[in-house]
């Protein structure tokens, strides 16, 4: 078996890398993701790992770089936060809409101006619309599975688009826990050789992305919803094969705590899962007939598996940590819409937006938020569709 | 027009990569400098094309016009995607496929500048292969940095560009570089010969080829190689190639470091109406600069 | 390093493949068309060299030959011989 | 049960780094931990805080807190500073100070109820074992050590354990007896 070591939620995403064996690396530094790459350059300069890091000028360049050793036959990574991945954003699209198989880590920091280096979902919620499988940890040993997982998803010939791992910084990125760490021949037996649907080596003439009339170019992106649906029985298969293997007890595209016999539930994303789990249990033990739903992949929307917790219950709870100035927290637009797929009748389903440009919330924070919504509507009243909580008001 | 004889093999390889039937407009040198590339690499090439008109020439979805494989990527990214590709191709054995980035003026001079120049840095095994027809033709004759000093485009649409011409095979060689060269589409052998060259070294290695383009310029397409091949017999684009930190003469360049065997600027302005209203100050600051880049390359040589 | 390389179960990957007449049948766009006096031809290869549709051929016995079907009648062929052996004439359909 | 510890001290006396020890010798026993510094940017000099979470069971919480039930401190001078006042130290709870000094003053401490004030002069036992790096004296392992006696939440060989492999070679050797010695020299000076 492997072993435990304490590290932070960056150096596990390392570790993770590190097993999964990629053949390219190609970074860009920035606050809170550096130490990922800093880790992986030593791992590359100890011998430690046998890969090659292309230590580009800039993000925009860094997943370009990822993009072409991919399509040429490399497993690839890279990994970026809030300004950064932004600049990346033109190649986040060509990356999944060639269908090319890759990895980042996206260590999350809120989007700027002003400058501000703490976390919140905007950045990862920026790439929503772009066609990669999104996934989110809790913790760091999460963080550390989901990655090495993200190469056997992103790989699977059902799914071939590019994976993201999200944590937040800090919070995660430079939090030291302990995290156990696969045995590597394990791992690297699991995931095989890298499988992708086409490669560019020159063996034979084929051109990639040239221009594309509008039906064929449909076509394309048709084929994109239809992988993220395949995605989310890939997710559920590699879960289970991964929890039989490395002994994880992980569900499938959301986690639930206590939803079997709830009349509400609170869902969320991210480590602040963990305090709301925390929170939710303290009310259960006060006798609140309160789950909590931890999102644990965004992208495809576990609509699915969330329907079937909040088929018959009264309120469902999301808290988001971040917004669409002028909408809703994205997670609360998702599920609304989702849900009403299935049902013309919704719950009462409210949004609280918090946590925004790193602003802490504890747990004594979401056990008021949650008591007064389940409160409110057992009282006969009406919660507020949608709360931004700030810590001034 | 001399009538000295092509040496073969290059009218032979030459017929193996560029398909006729493409959707290049007529008189467009992009198809002529790929039938010299097809000539040294055969198909074992790369090419990563950024936005440009290649992008468009080599034709529509479920075609292309090379029987080369080809990587379509976002404007500012050739130099990097060509990196990504390079690095797995090493890793993987794969040593007689050359990557190429092939970019205009506009993906390499101006939006793709931080990219080149990263590659550069890093040495990065590809060539990169500026096509230069001195716009952004693809999308209806824009300004770009490598626009020069005088010329019409839309949008210097009355005074014509008022800035001098970008010299990016100068801030290549400032990169330190192994392989810089000029070449142009009115001397194949030249370009040829380079492409031999480059293909011997291995690292980054820049090839600035300056391509006239007809709709762009404002000439009749036959003309495409005659005023190309007015750019050097003016010395205004000069052929040269730098390497080891030496700077050697191309033989289309030579006789041209005198002055007085150089033609006339004004015969290669006058064939083009982009420059149909260009002021004999502008056209004296073009001179100036001939006479400055001459000073340069004899101080390099 | 290996890589298997295994079609997407689903979807339609953006691949081309090397075809000729990617623009269709180039010939028709021409106003002018070149044409050969082959008792002039000296065989000297620079039609062929700089022809951009790749559509001159030039063999000792033939001289040179061109595939009307793709032509485009740009003209440069007819610039580039040194002995005035391509001449283009009015595109009479 | 769930113990948070923060640890105030100056950049570049190894706060985060005791925290992240910390963390390992609590692994070693079996227990849950986090271990993590200030999120944002500090400067070497100024005050640094970090902090540790212990607990024998999984930690759901996550981010900073300002209550604790143990507060270290690295630095005697930020006491009267002022700022391990920031610390809102919980009832029963425990601070162990590098002080030469056995006087503290209680003001300096902000607690809710009961509290044990222990001490430990790291500073000396740092000099005496040449542990000074760039004239900075290393006190945090020494600290790992006084914890390890102050509060029973940790075996001091679980913290040896963890600093030897932390740092390893000599630098381990000498930092271990460092924590050795703090844990054999810290002593009870004050109950509030």
């Amino acid at each position: 078996m492997g072993v435990r070591k304490a590290l932070t939620g960056n150096y596990a995403i390392s570790y993770a890398v590190k097993l999964a064996k990629p053949d390219v690396i190609a970074a860009y530094p920035i606050t809170p993701q550096t130490s990922i790459v800093e880790k992986l350059s030593e791992m590359i300069e100890s011998g430690e790992l046998d890969a090659t890091m292309i230590r580009v000028e800039s993000e925009h360049s860094a997943l370009a770089a990822c993009f072409g050793a991919a399509i040429a036959g490399a497993r690839v990574f890279t990994a970026t936060s809030s300004q950064g991945l932004l600049y990346m954003h033109e190649i986040v699209h060509w990356a999944s809409r060639t269908r090319t198989p890759m990895v980042m880590a996206i260590v999350s920091r809120t989007i700027n101006a002003p400058w501000n280096i703490w976390p919140d979902h905007s950045d990862f919620m920026d790439q929503r619309d772009a066609g990669w499988v999104m996934s989110y940890a809790m913790d760091n040993q999460e963080a550390l599975d989901l990655t090495i997982q993200a190469f056997k998803i992103s790989e699977d010939p059902s799914v071939y688009l590019p994976v993201m791992v999200g944590i937040e910084g800090f919070i995660l990125g430079h939090t030291t826990m302990p995290v156990d760490i696969p045995e590597e021949h394990a791992v690297r037996e699991w995931l095989g050789p890298r499988t992708q649907g086409y490669v560019i080596d020159g063996d034979s003439p084929i051109a990639l992305g040239g221009l594309t009339m509008p039906e064929d170019t449909e076509d394309m992106f048709y084929g994109i919803q239809e992988a993220m649906n395949e995605a989310k029985k890939v997710i559920r298969e590699v879960n289970e094969e991964y929890n039989k293997l490395f002994g994880r007890r992980y569900s499938g595209l959301v986690e639930c705590v206590g939803c079997s016999d709830a009349k509400y539930v609170a869902v969320s994303m991210g480590a602040w899962s963990g305090d709301l789990i925390e929170a939710v249990e303290k009310l259960r033990s006060e006798g609140y007939p309160v789950g909590a739903v931890r999102i644990r992949y965004y992208r495809p929307f576990p609509v699915e598996d969330i329907w079937e917790v909040a088929r018959g219950v009264k309120g469902i709870l999301v808290y988001d940590r971040s917004i669409s100035f002028g909408s809703y927290g994205p997670i609360y637009t998702d599920l609304v819409g989702g849900l009403a797929t299935y049902t013309r009748t919704l719950p009462y389903v409210s949004n609280i937006v918090a946590g925004i440009a790193g602003v802490n919330i504890t747990v004594d924070d979401f056990y008021k938020l949650t008591r007064e919504f389940i409160e409110v509507v057992e009282n006969g009243g009406q919660p507020p569709g949608f709360r931004w909580v700030r810590v001034r008001r | 027009m001399s009538a000295s004889r092509p040496k073969p093999p290059i009218p032979y390889r030459m017929r193996d990569v560029v398909l006729p039937g493409d959707a290049a407009c007529p008189g467009c040198p992009i198809p002529m400098a790929w039938k010299v590339l097809s000539a040294v690499f055969g198909d074992k090439m790369i090419l990563i094309i950024p936005a440009c008109c290649s992008s468009v020439v080599v034709g529509t979805y479920p075609f292309h016009s090379l029987k080369t494989s080809i990587v379509h990527v976002p404007f500012a990214s050739a130099a990097a995607v060509a990196s990504g590709v390079a690095e797995a191709l090493e890793r993987r054995g794969i040593r007689d496929v050359q990557v190429i980035a092939w970019a205009g003026d506009g993906g390499t001079a101006d939006i793709g500048m931080a990219s080149l120049s990263g590659a550069a840095e890093r040495n990065n095994n590809i060539i990169y292969i500026m096509y230069d027809n001195e716009a952004y033709m693809n999308t209806g004759i824009q300004r770009s940095s490598s626009t020069p000093l005088g010329a019409w485009t839309t949008t210097t649409p009355i005074k014509g560009k008022t800035e001098a011409k970008k010299d990016v095979a100068k801030i290549m060689i400032a990169h330190g570089v192994p392989y810089v060269a000029t070449a142009s589409v009115a001397y194949p052998h030249d370009f040829y010969n380079k492409l031999q060259k480059a293909r011997g070294i291995k690292g980054f290695r820049f090839i600035h080829l300056h391509a006239p383009c007809p709709i762009g310029w404002r000439f009749d397409p036959k003309y495409t190689v005659r005023i190309a091949r007015l750019a050097v017999e003016t010395g205004l684009w000069i052929l040269y190639e730098y390497h080891d930190g030496k700077l050697t003469l191309s033989s289309p360049s030579r006789a041209y470091i005198d002055p007085g065997k150089r033609k006339p600027v004004e015969e290669y302005l006058k064939l083009q109406g982009r420059f149909k209203n260009i002021s004999r100050e502008q056209v004296e600051e073009i001179l100036r600069h001939v006479e400055m880049n001459w000073e340069w390359v004899k101080r390099h040589m | 390093m290996g890589v298997r390389v295994i079609q997407p179960k689903v979807g339609v990957l953006p691949l081309t493949r090397p075809g000729e007449g990617v623009a269709g049948k180039t010939g028709s766009w021409r106003t002018e068309k070149p044409v050969v006096d082959q008792g002039r031809c000296t065989r000297c290869y620079q039609c062929e060299i700089y022809c951009p549709v790749n559509v001159i051929r030039v063999e000792p016995e033939t001289g040179a030959v061109i595939d009307y079907e793709y032509c485009k009648g740009c003209g440069v062929c007819a610039d580039v011989c040194p002995v005035n052996a391509i001449s283009l004439v009015e595109e009479v359909r | 049960m769930l113990y948070e510890i923060l640890f105030f001290g100056r950049g570049g006396q190894g706060a985060v780094t005791a925290a992240n020890i910390l963390v390992e010798a609590a692994m070693m026993e079996g227990k849950h931990g986090q271990g993590f510094p200030f999120f944002g940017a500090e400067r070497r000099g100024a005050p640094v805080t970090a902090f540790a979470r212990i607990s024998d069971k999984p930690i759901l919480r996550h981010g900073m807190f300002s209550e604790a039930d143990i507060i270290v401190v690295l630095d005697p001078g930020l006491l009267d500073l002022g700022v391990v006042k920031r610390g809102v130290l919980r009832e029963n709870g425990v601070v162990v100070v590098n002080t030469e000094k056995d006087h503290i003053p209680p003001g300096s401490l902000n607690h809710r109820g009961r509290a044990r004030i222990y001490r430990v002069d790291a500073t000396r036992i740092a000099r005496e074992l040449g542990l000074v790096i760039a004239g900075w004296p290393v006190v945090n392992t020494s600290m790992l050590g006084a914890l390890a006696k102050a509060t029973g939440l940790i075996g001091v060989e679980s913290v040896e354990k963890a600093i030897g492999d932390y740092f390893g070679g000599k630098a381990g050797e000498l930092n271990k007896l460092a924590a050795e010695r703090a844990y054999g020299e810290t002593k009870l000076v004050l109950e509030v």
